[in-house]
């Protein structure tokens, strides 16, 4: 890769995200609209790349976008699948532009082996959260019974650590019993038929539920809802949305966890575009700040209010510099 | 003679024997599944899933094929949800009005599209595939992506309120199914769908306005489809662009493993009513025996050929596309 | 009648049209490079919906390409350690065969394509799903450009990709347009009893198609996962829809025996342009779907060649 | 009262109709003839607005009108029976009688079906047709079929106030004689109220039913005559423009066939619902003609020959060797050729060229190694178009385009070139002019004489009779009674018809 060569003047801001149907991105897209304004432009200077679950549109657009800005680009993305990862930062990295990513990575792909143009990685460890959530759950349930769980796209990432966290804590938990768990791909309306499936299965062997996000979530507590059992049947998820908060606080989820998704949208921006414009040299840092895991708060029903005050109902204005500062140490694997 | 009749029976009534040899066999694999509540659950599940599949029914009859019951969903959904909660959010104040004002938008989404396959001369395929797309795009638009969440208790009480077990959604789709199935048999609009089918040719050949047909035919369907939306929405609570997803390719699946043929001309509600049935029981019931979710898709797709395979007179049949 | 003679080249002339139209807005998008490249990125996109044409020229529908695709990205992933090189035509095999199938279901068990490919695709998503043990897979670099470098790099500034589908497409081309079997597929698409009655042996030609069209669907799949790198049972998603407009905008229409694979060729770019010029319109991010849309229709009643079409379903 | 003046048509590559004048004066019975081709069903088309004329006027009553579909052609009291069958088959007979005139038993959308069945009886009567209204349209048999859409025209009568004109476009072409009695009796009674236009290739029944007749040729009026001064050779004259051969069936140039070798032979082939016990030798060179009445089932054997139906019990033998394998592939590859009734269905591909069409069988020929030969292929198509002057703009014109007689003579061509030794011919002369049937007539003696085993289901008795050597009359699907037809010992209509009923 060699030494970076002169930076870039003010490069194109991008963010590259699945789509715009789910909170979780509209948060993300949030905070990366709010560092736009930050450097005193408007909203609309953040190009939008979307890619609806195709790595192939992903990949497309990327390059479309490196073409014609001629590799003047501050690139922050989810590659939406961790093998599309690699050709990305490759286009990247061959027109000499920037870019940080989020989420999806294999695990033999590292920004240091691309000098500065992949600026960092940031992922959010679900294992540590997810096993909380769950012993928060197993909790509530007195520590013994059956559950269910809820998946997300079985492929994914995220999905495959929530899914190990409930069972890490599960080793502390003898007398609980996981009746089974499927895969909701992330999915309201799949989740709510897989939950009332389950209800048939299990009747009321089922004491808890484990969710893999806050859309799965909403689907199990319709479905509960329906059989009059909101409530009875305690349920935890995972994001934090909005929604999902003032559902802990009513009482209805009994833990989410807050990855900042807003700030994991701007930060992962600005990384990007500060290692573009010289304001650091990515090369210069040591690894832990190149591959690092994202800020989580955990919500239960005992702080959401707080919480809710602090995040949601007035959002914070991050210092966009603050790189490394709310992160949770480097990624191992 | 008696024979061939009992034959042609046997292939009418397939579709039903199917459902309920599914049914036996979910039954003995796991007796749960052969319970009021169970069967509660999938009528709740096949509640909006089947008034998708009557309005697409009706487009089927005519040999031509809509694709854009997703964007559909998710415009009725949407503009729903924004309509009732700006007109106080509760079923007992004005905000009633929006359910009328949704089976409208449905109708009219339904219109343009039906207006660009006739009046463009555009293949029903393709129209209805980008109306599709512009439909999504619509409530994408509207929404900025958020959900909107409904939870008038009154609204909800379709879903919350069981009458003989059976929640009140399910009464109100059968209620739709009805209406549905006096178009089809009793109303001339219905009556043309199947000569445009059995004939588009002759059809306009012997005067009848064919393109008008069309374009009521995709009218009906959209209105059907915000019936849909309605109750994917009675029944989550939440009105987003997702609330579409999925429905299109399983609704012309129970369709056609219904014994509606693709080509046109024959079938009709009753036999969709069977196809819903046929492919939520399979899949509530792959779920209730156990089976692990990567082979579900694959069980899933063995039954509907199985399905199908039995429900077609292959000897009536020159081929099929 | 002039008019008649023009139709038949309305795609290209589409094509063109609203390449120039995007060039007005930025003339940086007709320069040759980012042509190529844009040529280049919908290749994968491009192979697919060329083994879906064959499918679509014979009257039917294939919805299981995708996954077929899918599954190859995994299966090619997991036996790249195996056979090396041979993991390509390993992959390209079980595509045929997944193909292979769907044809009979038609043809045999006459269950319509559209059901039947759909049905099959749950087949191969299962077979993706399990093989891959719920997870996305990496290839080993080195391996992976062992056995197929030669697949992704680049030659005097055009992609592989671009060369092998122009090759595929040449090899497609010749079949469809200079061989028995391509005008048996004409004739099936075009009048299938008349074909029946002139002693071909439609079923097997039907089947020859759905297995074509799965092949086609393997390569693209293993060329994906070449590209990447690596595979999982959903890396190929987003594939399907985008390759029956391309053939449908191409100017084949469902009802068979029009059109052909060159059609496909020029669908395919269009897709490649509508789908980049959102960027250099800068279209808001959630316009975009509807802008999709509408464009999609404009171009299709545009591109469609109603002529041999006796009614529009 | 209805006048055609300098109406142009032109399709892509066809310059159908060529300034034609045209009228029909009230209550007449206006006969239009013409070759295969000559226009007769476009112009029909135009007059019922299925088409819209590119140059000329449309008088009714003096006013210029332009029908721009078939809808506002009915409302000015036009109705069609068409060439080709056009009842939707999944209908019931009353709902094809009143597709898209349902308005009268409707109230608010909703259909009146006792209402409707009632009107149907009413029109059903007219046709003299005794079937239940509710039928589902698909069970009738071809004539029913015929009768149905004469009644469904005559719902006119009800429907609109004033003139009505009613065009017959070979109506008789599938009915047996007593039906097509029966129709004439209809048009005569009907004179008082509607004109009618008459398209026939069978000459005694348009001079005998109209009162003027149009010849049609090349989409040009070479003729108007009165029908009581017209003749038929003046006018098949005009039509083909040269001089028929009297000795119209080639009798003379009947030669008898060699016994001695049997190309096809069934034995007791049976085929439950279709036919039983059909025993039959097939010698080179014979012409062999099976005799029924619609529905006897002659159809059925020919299919079954062919391959595209297996036989229950029997076998069937192909030059000494039985076959196995039924499908239309073994047929073609034992040298069996099949030209079957439904031409538009089983003939000709639409869509595809006319010379793809005449080697769709035999593509073996034109290829090497799978690799089409196409310049050998044009070359043939040529020679064909040329040799039974079928009327196509060239080689590359889409066999859908060209008219009824043209695609025959295109699946013959295909089928004569093709080089097979055992013809099945099933009604090959349907729909045909005379100039068109001579041609046939031609290649059926050619192949006989060329020592081609020949099987006919043919369109009349008099054809039967005339060109073949042997018949075999079949009932109910059993064979009867055979005929030796030798030159100068044929049997006689009544022989035959004794046997048929
Ligand atoms: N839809 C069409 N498109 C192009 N050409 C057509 C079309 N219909 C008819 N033609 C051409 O117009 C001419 C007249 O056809 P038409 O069917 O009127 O002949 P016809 O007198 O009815 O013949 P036949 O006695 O065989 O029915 C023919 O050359 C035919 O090829
Ligand atoms: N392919 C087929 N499938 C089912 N039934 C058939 C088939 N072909 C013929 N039949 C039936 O066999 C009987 C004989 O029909 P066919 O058409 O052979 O009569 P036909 O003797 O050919 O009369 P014509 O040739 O004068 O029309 C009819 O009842 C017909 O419905
Ligand atoms: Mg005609
Ligand atoms: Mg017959």
């Amino acid at each position: 890769s060699g030494p970076a060569r002169a930076a870039l003047s003010d490069p194109t801001i991008a963010w590259s995200y699945r789509n715009r149907t789910n909170p979780y991105w509209n948060e993300i897209v949030s905070g990366g609209e709010a560092f736009v304004e930050s450097l005193g432009m408007p909203k609309s200077a953040l190009v939008h790349l979307i890619n609806d679950g195709s790595s192939e549109k992903s990949l497309a657009d990327v390059k479309a976008l490196l073409a014609k800005e001629n590799g003047n680009v501050a690139l922050a993305i989810d590659t939406n699948d961790a093998p599309n990862c690699r050709p990305i930062v490759e286009a990247v990295a061959a027109s000499k532009g920037y870019v940080s990513t989020i989420w999806n990575k294999t695990d033999d792909l590292h920004p240091w082996d691309f000098g500065d143009h992949y600026v960092s990685h940031m992922t959010w460890s679900d294992l540590g959260p997810a096993e909380q959530t769950a012993r928060i759950l197993f909790k509530k349930m007195g520590g013994k019974g059956g559950i269910v769980g809820l998946g997300g796209i079985a492929s994914n990432n995220p999905a495959i650590e929530r899914k190990q966290g409930l069972l890490n804590a599960m080793k502390d938990y003898p007398d609980i019993e996981l009746l089974d768990y499927q895969a909701a791909d992330w999915d309201t309306q799949k989740a709510n038929q897989i939950m009332s499936s389950f209800l048939t299965r299990f009747g009321d062997e089922i004491k808890g539920v484990h969710c893999a996000n806050d859309t799965i979530g909403y689907g199990v507590l319709e479905a509960l809802r329906a059989e009059g059992l909101q409530g009875v049947i305690p349920i935890v998820t995972y994001d934090g949305n909005p929604q999902a908060v003032d559902l802990v606080i009513k009482g209805d989820i009994e833990a989410t966890v807050f990855t900042n998704p807003h700030w994991g949208g701007g930060i992962t921006a600005a990384l990007a575009y500060y290692a573009a414009t010289g304001h650091f040299k990515p090369s210069d840092e040591p690894h832990a700040n190149r591959e690092f895991y994202g800020p989580t708060i955990m919500i239960t029903p005992d702080d959401a209010k707080a919480f809710k005050a602090e995040y949601l109902d007035s959002v914070p204005t991050y210092d966009w510099k603050d790189f490394w500062g709310p992160g949770n140490g480097q990624i191992s694997y | 003679m008696s024979q061939v009749m009992s034959r042609e029976n046997l292939q009418k009534w397939a579709p039903v024997l199917v459902l309920i040899a599914l049914i036996l066999f979910f039954s003995i694999a796991n007796p749960n599944f052969m319970s009021v509540r169970n069967f509660a659950r999938i009528a709740m599940a096949a509640t909006p899933a089947l008034m998708i599949s009557i309005g697409i029914t009706f487009i089927i009859i005519m040999g031509s094929i809509d694709l854009s019951m997703e964007g559909a969903v998710a415009v009725c959904a949407v503009v729903f949800a924004t309509l009732f909660l700006s007109l106080g959010g509760a079923l007992d104040s004005w905000a009633w009005v929006a359910l009328p004002a949704t089976l409208v938008v449905g109708a009219c989404f339904g219109l343009v599209n039906g207006l660009v396959h006739v009046k463009l001369k555009i293949p029903s395929f393709m129209a209805s595939l980008s109306m599709g797309f512009v439909g999504i795009g619509l409530s994408l638009l509207m929404t900025g992506g958020d959900r909107i969440r409904v939870e008038d208790p009154l609204f909800r009480s379709l879903l919350t309120e069981r009458v003989l077990n059976f929640p009140l959604m399910v009464y109100f789709a059968g209620l739709a199914l009805l209406v549905a199935w006096f178009i089809q048999s009793r109303t001339r609009i219905g009556r043309n769908f199947y000569a445009v089918g059995g004939g588009e040719e002759l059809a306009h050949a012997s005067g009848l306005n064919v393109n008008r047909v069309r374009v009521l035919g995709f009218m009906i369907a959209g209105a059907f489809y915000a019936l849909g939306a309605l109750f994917a929405v009675a029944r989550i609570g939440i009105a987003e662009t997702a609330t579409g997803y999925n429905l299109m390719f399983i609704s012309i699946t129970s369709v056609v493993v219904g014994g509606t043929a693709l080509w046109g001309g024959t079938g009709g509600v009753w036999n969709s009513l069977v196809g819903v049935l046929i492919v939520n029981v399979i899949a509530n019931g792959m779920i209730v025996i156990g089976l692990p979710r990567y082979v579900q898709d694959g069980v899933l797709g063995v039954l509907v050929i199985l399905a199908v395979y039995l429900s077609t007179d292959r000897k009536s049949l020159a081929f099929v596309k | 009648m002039d008019l008649e003679k023009l139709k038949r080249h309305f795609p290209w002339i589409t094509l063109v049209v609203l390449t120039l139209l995007v060039g007005l807005m930025d003339p940086n998008f007709l320069r040759p490079h980012n042509l190529i490249q844009l040529a280049g990125d919908i290749s994968t996109l491009f192979i697919m919906a060329l083994g879906i044409t064959f499918v679509i020229y014979i009257g039917g529908i294939d919805l299981s390409a995708q996954s077929v695709a899918n599954m190859t990205t995994v299966l090619a992933t997991i036996s790249l350690p195996l056979f090396g090189v041979w993991a390509g035509v390993f992959c390209i095999v079980i595509g045929l065969g997944f193909g292979a199938v769907s044809g009979f279901v038609t043809t045999r068990l006459k269950v319509p394509s559209f059901i039947a490919t759909l049905a099959v695709g749950g087949l191969a998503l299962s077979v993706g799903q399990y093989a891959s043990g719920q997870r996305a897979l990496y290839m080993d670099a080195t391996l992976r450009d062992q056995a197929f470098g030669w697949m992704i790099g680049t030659t005097a500034g055009i992609p592989h990709e671009l060369i092998i589908a122009i090759i595929l497409l040449l090899l497609a081309y010749f079949v469809q347009n200079r061989t028995t079997t391509g005008r048996a597929l004409k004739a099936i698409g075009a009048g299938e009893l008349a074909a029946v009655a002139s002693g071909l042996k439609v079923d097997q030609y039907k089947i020859m198609a759905f297995a074509f069209s799965g092949m086609f669907a393997a390569i693209a799949g293993l060329l994906f996962s070449v590209k990447l790198a690596g595979g999982s049972p959903t890396l190929a998603e987003g594939f399907l829809l985008p390759a029956i407009v391309a053939v449908l905008v191409g100017g084949t229409p469902l009802t068979g025996g029009v059109g052909g694979v060159l059609n496909t060729a020029i669908g395919a770019m269009i897709v490649a342009v509508v789908r980049t010029s959102m960027l250099y319109l800068e279209i808001p991010a959630t316009s975009q779907q509807i802008f999709f849309g509408v464009v999609l229709i404009a171009a299709i009643a545009l591109t469609i060649d109603r002529s041999k079409m006796r009614i529009v379903k | 009262m209805f006048e055609l003046q300098k109406v142009d048509k032109i399709f892509p590559g066809v310059h159908a109709l060529k300034a034609v004048d045209f009228e029909i004066k009230r209550g007449e019975i206006v006969g239009l003839v013409g070759e295969n081709g000559a226009g007769k069903s476009t112009l029909m088309k135009v007059i019922y607005g299925a088409y819209q004329h590119d140059g000329g006027q449309v008088f009714v009553d003096g006013k210029t009108v332009r029908f721009h579909n078939p809808r506002q052609a009915m409302d000015m009291g036009v109705g069609m029976v068409f060439q080709e069958q056009s009842l939707i088959p999944n209908l019931t007979v009353m709902e094809n009688i009143f597709l898209g005139f349902e308005k009268q038993f409707v109230n608010f959308g909703v259909i009146d079906w006792k209402k409707m069945a009632e009107a149907a009886r009413h029109q059903l009567k007219k046709v003299k047709l005794d079937i239940s209204p509710s039928t589902t349209t698909s069970q009738l048999s071809f004539a029913q079929r015929q009768l149905v859409e004469l009644a469904k025209v005559l719902t006119l009568e009800e429907r609109v106030q004033g003139d009505l004109v009613i065009l017959l476009d070979e109506p008789t072409s599938v009915l047996a004689k007593d039906e097509i009695k029966l129709l004439f009796e209809l048009v005569r009674d009907l004179r008082s109220r509607a004109s009618f236009i008459f398209v026939s290739h069978r000459l005694d029944e348009v001079i005998d039913l109209s009162d003027r007749i149009y010849v049609l040729k090349d989409g040009e009026v070479v003729d108007v005559v009165n029908a009581d001064e017209a003749d038929v050779d003046s006018i098949q004259r005009e039509m083909v423009g040269r001089n028929i051969n009297k000795e119209y069936y080639r009798e003379e140039q009947q030669k008898p066939y060699d016994d001695t070798k049997v190309l096809l032979e069934l034995e007791s082939v049976g085929n439950s619902g279709k036919y039983r016990d059909i025993s039959l030798k097939l010698h080179a060179g014979e012409v062999l003609c099976l005799v029924g009445t619609e529905g006897s089932g002659r159809e059925a054997i020919l299919r079954t020959i062919y391959g595209l139906q297996r036989p229950e019990s029997g076998s069937v033998s192909i030059k000494g060797q039985a076959l196995k394998g039924f499908s239309a592939k073994c047929g073609v590859e034992k040298g069996v050729a099949y030209v079957p009734r439904e031409r538009k269905i089983e003939g000709i591909v639409g869509g595809m060229t006319v010379f793809e069409n005449m080697t769709l069988s035999q593509m073996g020929n034109y290829s090497r190694a799978g690799v089409l030969d196409v310049r050998h292929e044009r070359a043939l198509a040529r020679e064909w178009i040329e040799k039974l002057s079928i009327k196509a703009s060239s080689e590359n014109a889409d066999c859908g385009n060209l008219s009824g007689g043209n695609q025959q003579k295109v699946v013959l061509a295909k089928w004569r070139s093709g080089g097979s030794d055992i013809i099945l011919l099933d009604h090959p002369t349907r729909g045909l002019d005379i100039g068109a049937k001579e041609d046939v007539y031609d290649m059926v003696r050619d192949m006989s004489a060329a020592g081609i085993g020949i099987i006919l289901v043919a369109d009349t008795l008099e054809e039967a009779i005339g060109l073949s050597h042997t018949i075999a009359v079949v009932k109910d699907g059993e064979i009867q009674k055979w005929f030796d037809c030798k030159p100068g010992c044929k049997p006689s209509l009544y022989d035959l018809i004794h046997y048929m009923i």
